[in-house]
């Protein structure tokens, strides 16, 4: 097909893909599938944080968190909005998430349970995070990479206040140490697990990458991540739960083991600790607020009709 | 109010900052419940920027009440190491979030009465009381019409809406007359040149809240009975405790971490 | 059980034991918070009633945890002033009320345990183990008991009453599993005699739970999956913290006090 | 009327009069308002003190409260049945209960804020109570004399607890000793409401104490209890807060303030603290659980429908 040769060759030569130019269905459709998730995962997302908002040990630290959570939710727009340029409403894509259909980053079904939690999340998974969406500023589809840029920005700065969480635990009392040390045993293994599982598994990797809607691989960024944690949680003095993690001389880079890749499709399948918890608070959100987004439209639409009659 | 200028107890004036600043400590954790469950993505951001805005009027005032007090206490000490007791906030804001809508009407009520307040503050005798009322004010501006607007747009919305609204209307007007009684400290406060009269804000308060509920299609309640004991931490209503122990546990189970 | 009796580790007998008065103490408190809010006065002292029996179970287990621990520690400190990861209960009992079904549906999947788990420790060989348990038994038959009516009254009632009870088990089943994994505490105490393998409780579990759905007209889960992480301390659940705020909050708020 | 006048000479010379024995309408009306009204005030009184059952101090405190509560449910059940006697259902009772046509004792209109506020509650609102209640083990309807004297026994042994709760915090720290005095503050005007208004202010007196299912007047049974209380409040060290309480010695009693009396009849008129929330506790309670009553009702009517089948 000349189309999608031209469309390649262009991909090739590093140009961008805007909306109104033609696109393959299945990279249309991927990334429907790509950006919705991600829009997802910044929704849901808000939960895990969100539990501790209400418990943040001094109003600087309630006030930083509630900033970060507000900022998940205005990815999660800006991420809505690429997606609409593909064709797909944001509606559509909220039914999808609230049926089970399509899926968030399965690391936010793992629960918050103290305040360093906040910490290993702002360090870790906003860390892991980043390692997968700074390449994707230089994504093939124009509004994807654009909201990117913005998104990435603001991230680092959330994995920076993340980390500063972790310093002023690791730094505190013992029960503080404790909380954090316990945070990262906790949280290091579904780190390890966002990007995704080894490449050789991975269902779409070989064309998304061709495409330019992925433009790493799985074990390069989960490696990236390793080395650059390792040190980090060395500077900190707590220790990565993983008792074969050493540096390798000759490769450059930590050998480390494996995360436990059943759970992972145990949590993908939806038994992850709080799958059903944060699906149904999403669906009781989108429930409860039917009313409200109804009057709001009953409204808007009274007044258009008011308008249209005074003219 | 900026001509007297006589120095008020100190006492008067630490309970006045007290409930400036607990008012919107307490409203600011309700509405920051609401994290991650609003009816829509931008009601959420919404909700976390009121919080954020409130959360940070609290730094300021409770950090201002603690050097006035002078025994060491800042914000956060206020904020998390007193009992029900101790808050001077009034009791509407302490009421839980209800439905949206009761949520959305608490917060028309408040800031309805908040944005006069910090108008008139603007004018303090004390620099830095005006100083804050400045700041906060440019906030609980863009928080009144927000308010505002939704609160019309879903009083005249659906039937469903309309009748959320007005249970909602009817739950909570017997909280709004509190914030106009006066007592001894707002008298210091009046004779300081401080704070205005709370009466004296009443009268544009019943013409714009009832201009928003002529707008909204609701009836405002006939009586207007007023609950009180909030702002003089006389009686509480039983929501604040249960409050208090999500909102300090994390102090109270470890008091001597810095975090 | 009875015939084994190797000294168990000191540590290993104080995570047992914590781990029956976690139960208890976790259960007791959901249980109790449904006082006065019981969709019928019958249920009310009913609830009551079985919150008062853990409760009381709940100061046995752990005043003997705090003996066994030996370090000043009696059931009130235990209950009072841990944190999240030093609780050893299962994940099903902090799991949140819901409805009246999700609580008599999480209260019967425990009960069946608990007797059989009961039953077998007054066979222990550590006397106060059997002790307690015998006193305990004799409760939790009572409880069991009723569950077990109410479960298949609700199950076999209306259509709406038959879905929520299906609802019920369907979202609690997933917490059953770990009552049934063995770990290294659990070795340790069936080497010593004091407890029973918890896999050997199983088979009559499945039968007990089976015959109830049945004559209740419930359709058992077909997956057995189940999820880990409370009676080790490893995950809990995220509601276990905010049920610590609540029934920690005044002994966090005032540790010198004696009530 | 001759069957009138017979009623009330039995009555005069002590008799009891039972369910199924003639009765004035007046009386049965009267009757069912004051033991309705009784059995409500069960009810809603588990909710003040249901309050602070999860946030107890203590394993003992907590089974004592929740024994308490569960006695004052209990409570309820007795005086329902008596109620019944009279040709009343306890739905119907209910039903009037929720929707406000029937009333509550005002007290449980007040919140409880303090775990001293369970002392207050026990000491003082039990004490008050039993000031009641005690007489009527002798009141002229059978059901109902007999329901008090079961509760009579209870209630006293509330109030011990009560005040032993207030012992123990007025003997205690420094705040453990300003939660009580508060507690004091708040409960004790509320407290000597439960005893109604002046007599020459109170509607049903006359013709209820003929009856004998009023025994004593309500400003004799107030100052019976202020005269009790006094000296129990100096023995923990807390002040009674009245400025104006002082010893009459001429007349054998304390001289002491009458409470808010407008305060009384705005909380009469639906406007105390908790009035509206208490309300919607138990209306929510009984909406919630209509599935449940249902669901057992229909269960129970399919087994006695097998059983039919099966004889």
């Amino acid at each position: 097909d000349p189309q999608e040769r031209a469309f390649q060759e262009r991909i090739n030569a590093g140009g961008k893909i805007e909306p109104k130019d033609w696109m393959p269905e299945g990279y249309r459709k991927n990334l429907i599938r790509q950006i919705g998730q991600h829009a997802h995962s910044e929704i849901v997302g808000q939960l895990p944080e969100g539990n501790w908002i209400t418990r943040a040990p001094t109003l600087e630290r309630k006030a930083i968190l509630l900033a970060k959570v507000q900022d998940e939710a205005g990815h999660g727009l800006y991420l809505y909005c690429a997606a609409e340029t593909l064709g797909v409403s944001r509606d559509q894509l909220t039914r999808d998430l609230l049926s089970g259909k399509m899926k968030y980053s399965s690391i936010f079904n793992y629960p918050t349970l103290t305040w360093a939690d906040m910490g290993a999340v702002g360090w870790l998974v906003d860390g892991a995070a980043i390692m997968n969406q700074v390449p994707l500023q230089r994504t093939s589809y124009g509004p994807y990479a654009r909201a990117m840029v913005r998104i990435c920005k603001e991230e680092s700065f959330h994995q920076r206040q993340g980390y500063d969480i972790m310093m002023k635990m690791a730094k505190g009392s013992d029960a503080q140490r404790k909380m954090a040390q316990d945070a990262l045993n906790r949280f290091w293994g579904p780190a390890l697990m966002m990007f995704g599982p080894s490449d050789e598994n991975s269902v779409h990797s070989a064309q998304s990458m061709a495409w330019k809607i992925k433009m790493n691989s799985n074990d390069e960024l989960r490696q990236k991540f390793v080395d650059e944690c390792v040190p980090q949680a060395e500077y900190l003095g707590l220790s990565v739960p993983d008792p074969d993690l050493k540096w390798n001389e000759e490769r450059g880079h930590y050998d480390f083991t494996q995360p436990d890749w059943d759970e992972f499709f145990d949590v993908l399948k939806g038994n992850g600790p709080c799958n059903t918890e944060r699906l149904a608070a999403r669906n009781k959100a989108w429930d409860d607020g039917a009313w409200v987004r109804d009057g709001l439209m009953a409204h808007a639409a009274k007044k258009r009709a008011a308008k249209l009659a005074a003219e | 109010m900026s001509t007297a200028n006589i120095d008020p107890n100190k006492g008067d004036l630490f309970e006045f900052l007290c409930r400036m600043g607990d008012n919107t400590l307490v409203l600011g954790h309700r509405v920051s419940e609401w994290c991650g469950h609003a009816p829509v993505l931008e009601e959420d951001i919404a909700l976390a920027n009121t919080a954020l805005d409130l959360i940070g009027q609290t730094t300021l005032w409770l950090d201002l009440a603690g050097k006035v007090e002078d025994a060491g206490r800042d914000a956060d000490r206020l904020a998390f190491h007193r009992d029900v007791w101790d808050f001077r906030n009034l009791l509407l804001v302490e009421q839980p979030n209800g439905d949206f809508g009761q949520t959305i009407m608490r917060q028309f009520l408040f800031d309805a009465w908040h944005l006069s307040q910090l108008t008139a503050l603007m004018e303090s005798s004390d620099a830095q009381i005006a100083a804050i009322a400045e700041k906060s004010s440019k906030e609980v501006t863009y928080h009144l019409e927000r308010a505002t607007d939704t609160v019309i747009g879903l009083g005249d919305g659906t039937e469903e809406s309309h009748r959320r609204m007005q249970n909602a209307l009817d739950l909570l007007w017997p909280y709004v007359g509190e914030m106009f009684v006066a007592d001894a400290v707002d008298e210091a406060m009046v004779a300081a040149g401080i704070a205005p009269n709370p009466a004296s804000l009443r009268p544009a308060y019943d013409t714009l809240v009832n201009d928003v509920f002529t707008a909204a299609t609701l009836t405002r309640p006939e009586s207007d009975f007023g609950h009180r004991g909030g702002k003089s931490g006389k009686r509480h209503s039983e929501h604040l405790g249960h409050m208090l122990t999500q909102m300090q546990w994390l102090q109270r189970a470890y008091p001597d971490a810095t975090w």
